[in-house]
């Protein structure tokens, strides 16, 4: 049991911990998400959390901030005087002394109510927005944080927070997240904060980061990009099944060292050139796209600049919502998984099979049988992390929900994949086994449609369409794709050089 | 405002002008104080049962026991409250406390709201049926005096409307509670991690719409001088179609107070048309229903997409 | 002169086989009145369903639309007081008929429900002397004419005490209700040898009767023609006696005369009682042959009859 | 037993057996099995209905057929009057009915597809021109149906009703289709979430489509049966199943909010509301208190019978 122990951390080991978790664990029933294991922040401390998809990270976030109580040990708040703390027993007491330790924070499946606008729901996080003239109050904190933050991102704040991307809301959830208010945030927790974020936004979110460490705040950020971890953090803390395996300061680490540390083999992603094919655009008509047979088609360019609509638009133009032809033309894997994929009463083995139903029917039925084996076999394939396929859906981390998608989807015969950044949550090792599948695929003819708001990912395709405005801005193909080219013609100024 | 609000609110504005014009064209009686106080004095309590449904549709459930309700609170106040006041109001407070104590039920035991207020519904009519076996009663005085009080210029019924539509936008937009209730349509999750008690919101929306049902009930017997046990039955629906009239939508929290009491209105309003048009009585029931089509149907005009 | 005069008919229900008799009773002799240049206009309105609310906006829509009487077969008695009151005030005749009104403007034509609940108790006390268990069907509850009949039959039962009432179910005035409820009631019934109804539910009791192989009481019938045909089969078969009472529909017309009369200027008692129309064994044969297939027995009043039926109650 | 007892369906089944032995209790001996029966008969209708409102109601929030009593009314009407008591068109008289429900389905469908009107809404307006529609067609004159059809439906087979065995066949039909066949997986996957449903490549208005023939079309046929077995269709015989084609659903433990749904709920939760109506008759209550209990038991039963679930 006492492996998972924390060492003292290196940073500021004499001022008293923000939290402090002494032993605590937390199971679902039979499913330990996380051993029990002592773990502490302090003040100007930036702890990275990383570890594969199902490794307890969010499980271990959601003690410090309240979400649920552990099964066994404690999670004290000493008070900011250096108190015995308190600890809340109770669902509302819990959170009550989360809150009032400055404890907020950013959770991976958003949280916001997409009904109320941004100031709406900074009333919610925040309980002294009351009485006369709390809108302007909460527009005062909220574009407070906004100029700090994002500059130059201003946010409509009277449209309901469902009418904006899903970047937008991300953006929002980060500036509610460190916006003044009665108890300022002494800790803020970033899960997974920047995977719908391109990359400019998400630069200007790791400059606030630091600037808010050094002023004695304190960040526990989670995050599969190793650049982003070693560019925020001061301390790693390493996670795997359950447990903390590591805790160091950061420079302890090379990137090589951490991969390895969370138990993944360290891959050179993009090491060898594919020869790109050739042939007819597959795509039809009516569409600005283009693709051929066996190709990795990308859509790159700034988030929220067109590119999810130009996807949907394109998968819905193949598949028809009354046709039911032998096999569809196209199949999706959805990167907001809440929204577009995940069938939550559902059993993973059912969420599966979704897209393949028409291929397992017989004799008017569905075969039972030849579902399980579906299921099992892709299971295998790309590692979905569960001892029970009968499980329900949500019982998955959110990487491997994300690989339950991927599974769907490849597990069809549609000769066109759709793919609207799929790659949000899913760990190191993981990205590089489905980044092997998605090119045998593409090599056995599989054509490929990819808006990803990594770089790294955009890189391994054989063409990039560059969204600017809603409109295809540039073309890249083979060599031409690169970093720089890429971020270059995001940007309007480069497009009318 | 953002476009999406406007049309959200400007719709029902639209449909309401619309058919008044079409009500003066076929009746210009109808273009005067005593008319427009015939026309809309009805809507006054259907309004007020739409905000309360309106509420409880906020909050992502549906009351099937809104008509019910209405008359068991038409019976008290024809009977308790006349004849023993002090009992009276008090059963009409702890019929609010009742539907309050519905709401904390729904959300502890994570109930399906449609099939409570369906049971419900039969509980309040067979209380109604108790307190008046027959039609009967009569209206508290100041009640009376209160629904068919003439103020200058404007009618009763108008001022009755924008008030309520006012006290409803205040309450549930403007105001940091209902900022809370209507949170709890949108995302209840995220007010439980931000320490809510989502039993105590629930409460408070269902006491809410349990007050506004009271008051509905209320004005029905001021205006009718009397009741019966199945009095405003028809609420239910009615008050069901006028928040979708109104813009709002079953789920996520997306209502629309003042839209409501115009969609309330708006089906007031829709039965006079079709008297005035004179339909052979054979017709007369269908008509309702395609009135009620074309009114829907002109939000396609708004190019509302589908979710 | 009334021939510039308008009326209007304010019906709360069209649901069933009686109302839609009523209507086209009332098509039949307004529309008649209208061509012939007795009045200007007797336009029928009609609600879609049975709620007082409803019918108080048709009101007041008829106040607005200039009508110079309103005939109404009310949802209420009670909850359409304000909007009768309105129109009285606007210089409206009402007359209100079958479903009548409280508000002591209107002018009121009867019938005597609850001597329609007792008749059938001594009807039943003397077929059966010796008494027995009876099975009650109610209509709606909450209602007006439900509450009134039953009231009747309960002081028929006080009144010859040889009877008790078992059992007691609501119909709804659907004869598909009726047997629904009877049918589950029956089983924890003992012998019962007479069923009390109110109308259009006395076909759903034999039906619910037969189903369980009970003995077929005597059930007094409410005038369908689907009941008095299955009486007839029955007098045929085995010598089934019984008597078959209810409203008819037509007294829509006597409710039009009435508002005739009123605005011509006639002296008009506000209280008017109509007789119920009573089908015994002797007038089946006849009844039959008078009711169309699938309707209600009916009788229509015309101007002769109308003015026998006021100077009657006038003096 | 404890997977017995996280059924959903089970307490509706509960539920129905007490209210069955509560009025046993007070039945004479051969009342017993007469009780039997007339469940089985009533509740056979209610289950046809129910069966079609459940899988409206599996599509998801706000599906819900508020049409089915006026289709019933029409599709009776409609194909009474064309029979007019000749038994030699008895099975037309059927294919009437049916398609007077899946026309009625069709209306209902584009009203909601075309138009975008929420379904409540545009089932309840499309149902008020179904019942005026009846009205005009026939008056509300009340046609016998032919002998040989009532006599059908009156009848009985090895002691049961015949409608029992329709409504068991119809169950039987309804659970393979909603837990065996791509249909029902379909269903759920759109009532749990649309759009996901959409992206994985469910034709998700070809099912919804489907989904709203098939209520309409239920209650088309249970409109012909229950007026050739009540003896003629009346302009009001629906009436009473606006309200208990939902209730049975929900009482049976389907999930009203969509995407959760089971077929034995059905028949139990009509069995009970069936039995709950005999058994406070049975005792002598009156209406306002058999109104009121009746209201709180089925409260009583849903707050029993749901369990919160794995997730919400
Ligand atoms: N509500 C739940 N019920 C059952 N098991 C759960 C539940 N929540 C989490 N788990 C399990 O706990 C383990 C840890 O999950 P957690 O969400 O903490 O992973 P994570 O490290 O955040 O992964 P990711 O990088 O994919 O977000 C997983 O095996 C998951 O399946
Ligand atoms: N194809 C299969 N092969 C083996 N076992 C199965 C298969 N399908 C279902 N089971 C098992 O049968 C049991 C009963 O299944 P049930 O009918 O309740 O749902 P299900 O169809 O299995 O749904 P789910 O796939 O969501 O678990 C469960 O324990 C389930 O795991
Ligand atoms: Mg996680
Ligand atoms: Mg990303």
């Amino acid at each position: 049991m006492g492996d998972g122990t924390a060492r003292a951390p290196g940073a500021a080991p004499g001022r008293t911990p923000i939290v402090r978790l002494d032993g605590a664990g937390r199971a679902f029933g039979a499913v330990r998400a996380l051993h029990p294991l002592d773990f502490a922040v302090r003040p100007g401390e930036c702890v990275a959390l990383v570890g594969h998809n199902g490794a307890g990270k969010s499980t271990l976030v959601n003690l410090v901030n309240a979400v649920f109580a552990p099964s066994e040990g404690r999670v004290v708040y000493p008070g900011p005087e250096g108190g015995d703390g308190a600890e809340g027993p109770t669902g509302a007491r819990r959170v009550e002394a989360r809150r009032s330790a400055g404890i907020r924070a950013v959770h991976q499946e958003l949280s916001l109510a997409p009904n109320l606008t941004l100031l709406e729901n900074l009333r919610i996080a925040q309980r002294d927005l009351t009485g006369r003239g709390w809108r302007k109050r909460a527009a005062d904190r909220m574009r407070g944080a906004f100029d700090a933050i994002f500059p130059g991102h201003g946010i409509a704040t009277r449209a309901p927070v469902g009418d904006l991307t899903l970047a937008e809301r991300q953006m929002v959830e980060i500036a509610m997240g460190f916006a003044e208010g009665a108890e300022p945030a002494r800790l803020v927790i970033l899960d997974e904060p920047t995977s719908s974020l391109d990359a400019s936004i998400a630069a200007q979110l790791v400059a606030h980061v630091r600037a808010f460490c050094a002023a004695g705040g304190s960040v526990i950020f989670i995050s599969h990009m190793m650049a982003e971890v070693f560019a925020i953090a001061d301390r790693i803390a390493v996670m795997k099944d359950g447990r903390i395996t590591e805790d160091r300061p950061a420079r302890a680490f090379t990137q090589d060292s951490l991969v390895a540390a969370m138990g993944h083999v360290a891959t050179e992603v993009a090491a060898t050139a594919r020869v790109a094919p050739e042939g007819p655009d597959i795509l039809g008509p009516g569409h600005d796209l283009s693709a051929r047979a066996g190709e990795i088609v990308g859509l790159a360019g700034l988030a929220g600049h067109g590119q999810a609509a130009a996807l949907s638009r394109l998968y819905l133009s193949l598949a028809s919502d009354w046709g039911r032809g032998r096999a569809p033309r196209a199949v999706f894997v959805a990167g907001d998984r809440a929204r577009d994929g995940i069938f939550p009463l559902w059993s993973i083995r059912r969420n599966v099979s979704a897209a393949r139903l028409g291929g397992l029917v017989r004799r008017g039925t569905i075969d039972r049988g030849a579902e399980a084996a579906l299921a099992q076999d892709w299971q295998a394939r790309i590692g979905i992390r569960t001892g029970d396929l009968s499980a329900p859906i949500l019982s998955l981390s959110g990487g491997n929900q994300q690989k339950v998608l991927f599974a769907r989807a490849l597990a069809t015969e549609a000769p066109i994949v759709v793919m609207d950044d799929p790659m949000r949550g899913v760990d190191v090792g993981t990205k590089a086994q489905v980044y092997e599948i998605i090119r045998a695929e593409a090599e056995a003819g599989r054509t490929f449609v990819w808006y990803s708001t990594e770089t790294d990912e955009i890189r391994l395709c054989d063409r990039v369409f560059v969204y600017r405005n809603g409109r295809i801005g540039t073309e890249l193909a083979g060599d031409a794709i690169t970093e720089e080219a890429i971020v270059a013609n995001s940007f309007e100024m480069a497009a009318t050089a | 405002m953002t476009p999406r609000l406007d049309i959200r609110i400007l719709l029902p504005v639209l449909s309401l002008a619309i058919l008044l014009a079409a009500v003066f064209w076929l009746q210009p009686r109808a273009m005067s104080y005593l008319g427009l106080n015939l026309l809309f004095n009805l809507a006054v309590p259907v309004a007020l049962a739409t905000v309360a449904q309106m509420i409880v549709i906020m909050v992502g459930d549906i009351d099937l026991s809104m008509g019910a309700f209405v008359s068991f609170v038409a019976c008290v106040t024809a009977t308790l409250v006349v004849d023993a006041p002090g009992l009276g109001y008090a059963a009409l407070a702890a019929a609010i406390l009742a539907y309050a104590a519905l709401g904390a039920l729904i959300e502890a035991r994570r109930l399906p709201a449609i099939v409570v207020t369906l049971g419900m519904s039969f509980a309040w009519g067979g209380l109604a049926v108790l307190l008046l076996p027959s039609p009967g009663g009569s209206a508290p005085g100041w009640l009376r005096a209160v629904m068919t009080v003439k103020p200058p210029l404007v009618p009763m019924a108008v001022l009755a409307s924008a008030a309520i539509a006012l006290a409803a936008h205040l309450v549930v937009m403007r105001s940091s509670f209902g900022v809370l209730l209507r949170g709890l349509g949108g995302n209840a999750r995220s007010l439980g991690r931000a320490g809510w008690s989502p039993v105590a919101l629930r409460a408070a929306a269902y006491g809410l719409a349990g007050l506004f049902a009271v008051l509905s009930g209320m004005a029905l017997v001021g205006l009718s001088t009397a009741a019966d046990a199945n009095i405003a039955l028809r609420y239910t629906l009615l008050s069901i179609a006028g928040v979708i009239l109104g813009g709002g939508e079953f789920t996520g929290g997306r209502v629309s107070p003042v839209g409501a009491v115009i969609g309330a209105l708006t089906l007031t309003l829709a039965g006079s048309f079709l008297s005035f048009l004179r339909l052979s009585p054979d017709w007369q029931i269908g008509a309702q229903g395609v009135i009620l089509i074309a009114v829907l149907a002109a939000r396609l005009l708004f190019g509302r997409r589908a979710r | 002169d009334t021939s510039d005069k308008r009326i209007a008919l304010s019906n709360n229900y069209a649901g069933n086989s009686w109302r839609q008799a009523m209507l086209e009773s009332w098509e039949a002799t307004a529309g008649q009145a209208v061509s012939d240049g007795v009045v200007a206009a007797a336009d029928a309105f009609t609600t879609a369903e049975n709620q007082a609310t409803e019918q108080a906006a048709q009101i007041q829509n008829m106040i607005l639309q200039g009508y110079d009487a309103i005939v109404l077969n009310a949802a209420s008695p009670t909850a359409l007081n304000g909007a009768v009151m309105e129109a009285c005030d606007a210089g409206i005749v009402v007359v209100s008929f079958d479903g009548i009104v409280e508000e002591p403007c209107a002018w009121r034509i009867a019938v005597d429900f609850e001597q329609m609940g007792s008749d059938q108790i001594d009807y039943l006390a003397g077929r059966l002397p010796d008494g027995g268990d009876l099975l009650e069907i109610r209509g709606l509850a909450g209602v007006f004419v439900d509450d009134a009949i039953s009231r009747g039959i309960h002081d028929g039962v006080a009144a010859n005490p040889q009877f008790s009432v078992a059992g007691s179910v609501n119909g709804d005035w659907a004869q598909d209700v009726a047997q629904r409820a009877v049918a589950g009631i029956l089983p924890s019934l003992p012998e019962i040898v007479g069923v009390a109804t109110q109308g259009g539910d006395g076909y759903g009791a034999a039906q619910a009767f037969e189903a369980a192989g009970r003995d077929m009481p005597i059930i007094v019938l409410g005038n369908r023609q689907d009941e008095l045909q299955w009486w007839a089969e029955q007098r045929d078969a085995n010598g089934y006696e019984t008597m078959s009472v209810s409203i008819a529909p037509g007294v829509s017309t006597l409710a039009f005369w009435v508002a005739q009369q009123v605005l011509d200027g006639a002296e008009v008692p506000k209280d008017l009682t109509v007789p119920f129309l009573r089908i015994d064994q002797a007038d089946l044969d006849q009844a039959l042959e008078t009711t169309p297939e699938g309707g209600v027995a009916n009788t229509e009043y015309d101007l002769e009859a109308a003015q026998q039926v006021i100077s009657d109650a006038s003096s | 037993m404890s997977a017995l007892l996280d059924r959903p369906w089970i307490w509706a089944w509960l539920a129905a057996f007490a209210a069955f032995a509560a009025t046993a209790a007070i039945s004479q001996s051969q009342g017993i099995a007469g009780l039997l029966v007339a469940a089985l008969t009533f509740s056979a209708f209610t289950v046809l209905v129910g069966l079609g409102q459940m899988f409206v109601i599996t599509l998801g929030p706000g599906n819900i057929d508020l049409s089915i009593p006026a289709t019933m009314t029409l599709a009776a009407t409609l194909s009474l009057k064309f029979m007019g008591g000749a038994g030699a068109l008895a099975l037309p008289g059927l294919a009437v009915a049916l398609a007077v429900g899946l026309g009625a389905g069709l209306v209902n469908y584009a009203l909601i597809l075309l138009l975008r009107i929420p379904p409540i809404i545009a089932t309840l307006a499309a149902s008020f021109v179904y019942q005026s529609l009846a009205i005009w067609s026939n008056r509300g004159l009340r046609i016998k149906p032919p002998d040989l059809l009532s006599d059908l439906m009156l009848g009985r087979t090895l002691g049961l009703p015949n409608v029992a065995y329709i409504a068991l066949a119809a169950c039987l039909l309804a659970w393979v289709a909603l837990e065996r066949a791509r249909y029902g997986r379909e269903v759920t996957a759109i009532g749990q979430n649309l759009r996901a449903a959409r992206f994985a490549g469910i034709a998700v208005e070809r099912v919804r489509c489907a989904t709203y023939l098939l209520s309409a079309a239920l209650a088309g046929v249970t409109g012909f049966l229950l007026a050739c077995f009540a003896g003629g269709a009346a302009l009001n015989m629906g009436q009473e199943y606006l309200l208990s084609s939902i209730a049975v659903v929900v009482i049976g433990g389907s999930s009203i909010g969509g995407g959760r749904s089971n077929v034995p709920g059905v028949p139990a939760g009509a069995m009970f509301l069936f039995l709950i109506v005999s058994m406070l008759n049975s005792y002598g209550l009156g209406a306002g208190v058999r109104l009121l209990l009746t209201g709180v038991i089925i409260v009583g039963i849903v707050a029993l019978g749901t369990r919160s679930r794995t997730a919400r």
